[in-house]
């Protein structure tokens, strides 16, 4: 029997395809599928650079530029993990706020105050989770679409955060929570070593753990992925809680930078983030999905919002040419990316 | 006769890829003409060609002697050029008639003529043997058999001069088959061409006048005569060596070999009713019946996938909790399914993946993978199945219809059941191929796992398994050793129903 | 005696409601039926807004308040005035999103019967509201260029920074022009020039790529104290401190800042957010027919316009109980 | 010939499922699709009668939830072909906003003073018409995402309406506009006429021309649609630019509502256009879709919001209460649903 296995392995034809393998390596490795957006990213530094060189290119403004990337990057990186899922969660910006605003309430402040900050960081962990396990049981469970049942999450977390708030802006009072995340450690804030850590773990999780690769078939196609064996359901709610949670650490990480708790605060993430995400190459009918593509995403949208405000560009003329330019910097990958493949 | 249609050095390449390297192809007019090969060797990248689908690299397409560009599907479609894609091409949410005339609807000023659409749709439906198809039916609720009737019906409703089939009859049983045969000869008789694409060489036989065959892309015979010419010769052709076409021996099943698979009283109204059947350890159980007899229904209840309305399966004793996919694996149950773009590939990911994705904990520890295990792991066994292009990282949407159920099979194959359940495992397989699964499927029967086999080609049921089922309408209606009844008998006892 | 925030008013608003004409106003009269519309609470000034009428409306055990959804969808603002009107109320609190949009309903409600009165932006007819009570956004910008100007006053070449709010309202854009017309007086101008969305988050943002875009600045100008309390917070992690900043609308923090001296915060332009409370009891009167405490005149009059008053250091005492807690 | 026909007519087994398949034609004629939206709708409208019921159950309170759900409805049309054809608009507030503010400049208004006031809608329709076709050559030809190529529409369009509207309202004076649009016909306003209208032209057109067989096609399965002979890509874009139409229609009423052009109306529309359409149980995905099903979505929500306004609900609690009334309608929707098709 096993004669006959080697006897057909003499199809040399076979082997010939070695050298566009490895194209389609590289391309899949995510260099080349990414190619367009360092150009795009690389060209806007350029902009950058000739326009307002003496401020751009100084190690401050980039780190300026990081740390508004870093919230709105670990918000994209739980998105991510849900849109290649094949779902969509409308709900990030609302349970920002939600997490924020619990996480400072007058009676976890004092907790924190009294003990360790640590608590204002569970609890915002915690509620974050929460809501994502919501999310995740009523489209898992409920067989609701996502769209629909974060929509709904949307309305009533932010709704909920206003009455815990009282619609006022809690001011965190707890100097060693201040102290740790509005730090810095070898130059680099700790806001950024959050972005970066996330990320990585996402990376990690997404391309490297069975967890990414059952991500990937839940996202890809279903029924395959339930007939394979896998608990599609139980994956899926795993999922929005994932999101759930990195919308808790950009809770902590907003409250780092603002030194406040409020039911205004993540307003319209979810088109943000969505955006990113899909600029970074995810694709939002799910099954294809890239943590590197995101970040890119998450920082050519916070460069592009740099780069108009040092050059002191009117509000609207920003939203005219932010429109002008998303269409050229997706364009651009696309060309990119088709020659790398050949095709 | 003239040459209606006449391709000459047609070259296409995918990233990556030469698809077809200088294919060359002549049909005339009112012919069958049969295009034979192996998997991946390029029949279905041709016909795309030829339909508009693709652009080819090179080449010359002539029709009537007249050079012709086909740069869009309309392109052809305007020239008399109809097909019936491999991959189903239906629109799920469509009914049946809007199906059959998408993209030439029956009109008035823009608005559809609905009645005149199923009028016409049930004529060419009732031409084809299928008068009971509901025309005002969403396709996406008929069976994988309804829709292929569907798909030759859109093909049939164009005026067409030349009608490519690429495998039709893969979902089809013999019953099926000699319907569409009939229709065939009808069409040739009118002067229509017909191209026919399929693995099962009695078909070609049967309804082929002359054969062009295709290896790795390019053209190494043709015009040959499809009723003369030895089927060895037409394997040497194919593969570039000689397969003997036959199953592997029965390794004979001890009667003190532990009952793994236990099926009692399982039914689900509408699908199947009644059913029960025991499977031993080394124990290959065939299900024959008719397409529509309910033979994947109950594979995908055993599975859990489907939830019972009444019966139990029990797997070394121990009941499943129904309708629990997660039980069934939990159990030691595999379910390669029998359609492989919808219930079974992920497209977009590489083979490997795709292969590997049942296992995934064999390859993990505390939950990070070993991508180099997992691909070595998953070569071996596309090696094994020739899968072809060999290479494991392209996306499976890439490969051949057949090469991609070779991937569904492996996933299955890389798995340690103990029970294992195939449905239509060879759908689309070349020949060469088929006897390597076929001694694969043994081998791992003779390791000790329970088998379950649908097919909807009889001799492959009745010399693959150990014992047969026959179903009928959702009914058992024998059961017995395979050895004790011949294609013959199944083929009478599937149909009995028909006389009432 | 409604006008919270001129000092007078301060008094009566604030914790001892002794003022007689208030007091014989204060007593309970017929049932009014109030319906209260304002824009979506999606910073702390409009959500100061919504929570001072309401505290308002409570005091009277006469007024029934009716609170709608806060949209920016001028649409369904506008339903919901038809609404009220549907309901019969006896007046109409607005604060519109768009002033102009909101007229023709507001007029309709007006032809109904219902006393309608408009706050903070201004519909563009006469006929469209009894009263009108606005803050004074021009005013705003003019009082704090006023006081930049003061403080730089040797400084010909300074550099002032200005973070407005959302930079689609009209009302925005009549503050910069204020503070455009009031800096050009005294020879300055506005150099770097960014726009927020009036919420905490947006602040912060907007002050980070300021202080990137200017590397020295001596004075800003923040529309929002609720979007303040971002921009300070991106001040303080920038470590920067060669300038001062001056506040807008007021808030209760900012004041405690104010007072407490030690902040880069020298002073705020009040914009108050007692705007819809005041239109309540505004409202009840003209419901009831009385007439406005402190004036000889019987009616009340058609348009309210607040002051915009510079708090600092020196008179912050003063403002503090009537600041809004964002 | 006919004998074969009948012997293969044995096939008994497919007609079997006779029973099931008038149903399925019942839920098709959507009816049994639409159940789950009318139970509550009617859920609603007796609550809102046990809770207002003097006021909720008048005809001038039937007439304003009307009157709210009309420009959105207009709206939600177009934006159940764009969805039912597989792709997404999200700038349709923004162009809502652009066509308003186009059609309300002093020269328009000056030519429409001074000819009619059709000049007025025809500039809006084609101001709307215009951004559709962008949208559509980009996500057509540009091949790039729906999502974000209307992503860029959005920024673009309402910063050209701030642009050109010098972030003033600008109001209408041109008399014979407003007598026209707020008027009366038979004692329904002429915004609902033109609702109503525009919601039976859609059905018309999704459900009884080849327009709308092709739609389905498109969205379904875009490859079959292709092979078949559609031209995808010119329907594709014919899709965009009937949803900018529909936009166009909507800035001429809401125009009419407020006398008033502006860049800051239509804020938010598309997400409630799309809330609408996924409610009404059109298919995010592509493929399915109903005309009816998103009127219906529509009507929910601002009844919803009508009832709530009546109540006197506190604003924070009516966001909360919101979300969970959008998952309990859908849930019930969907069990109803199923009840109806036996599954
Ligand atoms: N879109 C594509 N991209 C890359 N490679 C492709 C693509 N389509 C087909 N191929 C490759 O082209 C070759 C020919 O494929 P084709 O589908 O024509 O084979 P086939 O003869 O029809 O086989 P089968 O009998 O299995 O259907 C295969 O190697 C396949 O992997
Ligand atoms: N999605 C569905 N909706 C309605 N009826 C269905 C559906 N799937 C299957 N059926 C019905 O169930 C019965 C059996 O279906 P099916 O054709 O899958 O059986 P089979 O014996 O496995 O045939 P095949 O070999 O083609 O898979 C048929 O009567 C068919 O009409
Ligand atoms: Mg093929
Ligand atoms: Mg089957």
């Amino acid at each position: 029997m096993s004669e006959d296995i080697t006897t057909s392995s003499k199809q040399d034809t076979v082997t010939q395809p070695a050298i566009p393998r490895s194209r389609t390596d590289l391309l899949r490795s995510g260099f080349g599928r990414n190619l367009g957006l360092v150009v795009a990213l690389v060209l806007l530094c350029i902009v950058g650079v000739a326009t307002a060189g003496d401020t751009f290119a100084t190690g401050a403004n980039v780190l300026t530029i990081l740390r508004l990337a870093a919230v709105i990057g670990v918000v994209s990186v739980g998105m991510t993990f849900v849109i290649t899922g094949g779902g969509i969660d409308l709900s990030v910006g609302a349970m920002v706020a939600l997490a924020s605003v619990w996480a400072t309430t007058l009676a976890t402040q004092q907790l924190a105050a009294d003990y360790h900050w640590i608590f204002m960081v569970s609890t915002a962990l915690a509620v974050g989770a929460a809501c994502g396990l919501v999310n995740g049981l009523l489209v898992a469970y409920g067989k609701i679409v996502p769209f629909v049942a974060t929509l709904a999450m949307l309305a009533s977390a932010r709704g909920l955060a206003e009455i815990i708030s009282d619609r006022k802006t809690q001011i965190i009072t707890v100097g060693s929570f201040e102290d740790f995340f509005g730090g810095s450690l070898i130059g680099v804030p700790v806001l950024v070593w959050i972005f970066l850590l996330v990320a990585a773990a996402g990376w990690v999780l997404l391309n490297r753990t069975t967890f990414g690769r059952r991500t990937f078939a839940v996202g890809g196609n279903a029924e395959a992925a339930r007939l394979a064996g896998i608990k599609v359901q139980r994956h899926t709610v795993a999922l929005y809680v994932l999101a759930g949670l990195c919308c808790g650490i950009a809770a902590v990480m907003l409250m780092a930078r603002t030194t406040t708790g409020s039911s205004t605060h993540g307003q319209l993430y979810e088109l943000d983030a969505i955006a990113a995400v899909v600029i970074g190459g995810t694709l939002l009918s799910g099954g294809r999905g890239t943590i590197v593509g995101t970040v890119f995403g998450v920082l050519i949208f916070t460069t592009l919002n740099n780069v108009f405000t040092l050059n002191n560009l009117s509000i609207s003329a920003q939203s005219v040419a932010k429109g002008a330019i998303i269409v050229v910097a997706v364009l651009l990958q696309q060309r990119l990316a088709r020659r790398t493949t050949g095709t | 006769m003239t040459d209606l249609l006449t391709m000459m050095g047609i070259v296409k390449e995918f990233p990556g890829v030469r698809a077809l390297d200088g294919v060359d192809l002549d049909v005339r007019a009112g012919e069958v003409h049969c295009l034979l090969g192996q998997n991946g060797a390029g029949k279905s990248t041709l016909i795309r060609v030829l339909t508009g689908a693709h652009q080819p690299d090179a080449g010359m397409i002539r029709i009537n002697d007249e050079p012709v560009q086909l740069n869009s599907p309309t392109a052809a479609i305007q020239r008399g050029i109809a097909a019936i894609y491999q991959e189903l091409d239906l629109v799920p949410d469509l009914t049946v008639a809007e199906n059959i005339f998408l993209g030439h609807e029956p009109s008035r000023y823009g608005f559809s003529r609905t009645h005149e659409a199923n009028t016409k749709a049930r004529a060419i439906l009732q031409g084809l043997g299928h008068a009971e198809i509901p025309t005002h039916r969403t396709v996406g609720s008929l069976p994988a058999a309804g829709q292929q009737v569907v798909s030759m019906a859109r093909a049939l409703s164009r005026d067409a001069r030349l009608i490519v089939m690429d495998e039709p009859s893969a979902v089809l049983d013999p019953e099926e088959v000699s319907n569409l045969f009939r229709v065939i000869r009808g069409l040739t008789d009118r002067g229509v061409a017909v191209v026919y694409i399929s693995h099962r060489l009695e078909e070609i036989r049967e309804i082929g006048d002359r054969v062009t065959v295709l290896k790795d892309g390019a053209t190494v015979a043709t015009g040959l005569d499809a009723r003369q010419t030895p089927t060895k010769e037409l394997i040497q052709l194919m593969t570039g060596r000689s397969i003997e076409y036959v199953f592997p021996p029965r390794t004979e099943v001890s009667a003190a070999a532990p009952v793994v698979l236990e099926v009692v009283d399982l039914s689900r109204p509408g699908e199947f009713a009644g059913i029960g059947f025991e499977v031993r350890a080394g124990e290959i159980l065939g299900l024959a019946g008719l397409v529509g007899s309910g033979r994947s229904e109950v594979l995908e209840t055993v599975y859990g996938a489907r939830r019972a309305a009444t019966g139990f399966v029990r797997v070394d004793g121990a009941v499943l909790r129904p309708g629990r996919v997660q039980a069934a694996v939990k159990a030691g149950v595999g379910l390669a399914p029998e359609e492989r773009k919808s219930q079974a590939l992920l497209l977009d990911e590489a083979v490997f993946k795709n292969i590997t994705v049942s296992t995934l904990g064999r390859f993990a520890s505390s939950g990070f993978l070993n991508n180099r295990a997992e691909r070595d792991a998953a070569s071996k066994l596309a090696v094994a199945l020739d899968v072809r292009p060999a290479g494991v990282d392209q996306p499976v949407r890439n490969l051949s219809g057949g090469n991609q159920q070779k991937v569904v099979l492996a996933r299955w194959l890389l798995r340690d059941c103990r029970v294992l359940l195939l449905d239509e495992p060879t759908r689309g397989v070349d020949v060469g191929a088929r006897s390597e699964i076929y001694a694969l499927i043994r081998e791992l029967a003779s390791n000790g796992v329970a088998i379950v086999l649908v097919s909807s080609e009889v001799p492959e049921v009745l010399g693959l398994s150990d014992r047969v089922v026959v179903l009928r309408e959702g009914r058992a209606v024998h059961t017995g050793p395979a050895q004790e009844i011949d294609e013959h008998q199944v083929l009478d006892l599937v149909m009995e129903g028909s006389a009432r | 005696a409604c006008t919270s925030n001129t000092p007078k008013a301060e008094e009566d608003s604030g914790n001892k409601p002794a003022e007689q004409a208030a007091v014989k106003n204060d007593e309970p009269g017929k049932k009014v039926k109030i319906g209260f519309s304002a824009p979506a609470a999606d910073h702390g000034w409009m959500g100061a807004i919504t929570k001072a009428t309401q505290a308002e409306a409570k005091k009277y055990s006469d007024v029934e308040l009716v609170v709608a959804e806060g949209t920016n969808d001028v649409n369904l603002q506008i339903s919901q005035v038809e609404t009220f009107i549907n309901q019969k109320v006896d007046a109409i609190v607005l604060l519109p999103f768009d002033g102009a949009a909101l007229t023709p309903v507001a007029t309709k409600a007006m032809e109904a019967g219902i006393t309608v009165v408009n706050v903070d932006r201004e519909f563009d007819s006469p006929f469209a509201a009894r009263t009108t009570i606005l803050g004074d956004n021009h005013g705003m910008g003019v009082s704090a260029g006023t006081y930049v100007c003061q403080q730089l006053k040797d400084k010909k070449d300074a550099v002032v920074a200005e973070i407005a709010g959302i930079d689609s309202l009209p009302l925005t854009q009549d503050r910069s022009k204020g503070f455009k017309e009031a800096l050009a007086d005294c020879g300055l101008k506005v150099s770097n020039r960014v726009a927020a969305e009036f919420t905490v988050e947006s602040g912060e943002k907007a002050a980070a790529n300021l202080l990137q875009a200017a590397p020295k600045i001596d004075a800003i100008w923040n529309h929002d104290d609720d979007q303040g309390v971002g921009v300070m917070a991106a001040i303080k992690n920038s470590g920067r401190k060669e300038f001062f900043v001056v506040g807008g609308a007021g808030s209760a923090n900012v004041m405690r800042d104010i007072k407490s001296g030690s902040s880069l915060l020298k002073a705020t332009v009040i914009y108050p957010s007692t705007q819809g409370a005041d239109g309540v009891r505004l409202a009840r009167l003209l419901v009831q027919k009385k007439a406005l405490g402190d004036l000889v005149e019987v009616e009340v009059p058609r348009t309210v316009q607040l002051y915009a008053p510079v708090v600092t250091k020196d008179n912050v005492d003063q403002y503090l109980p009537t600041a809004f807690e964002s």
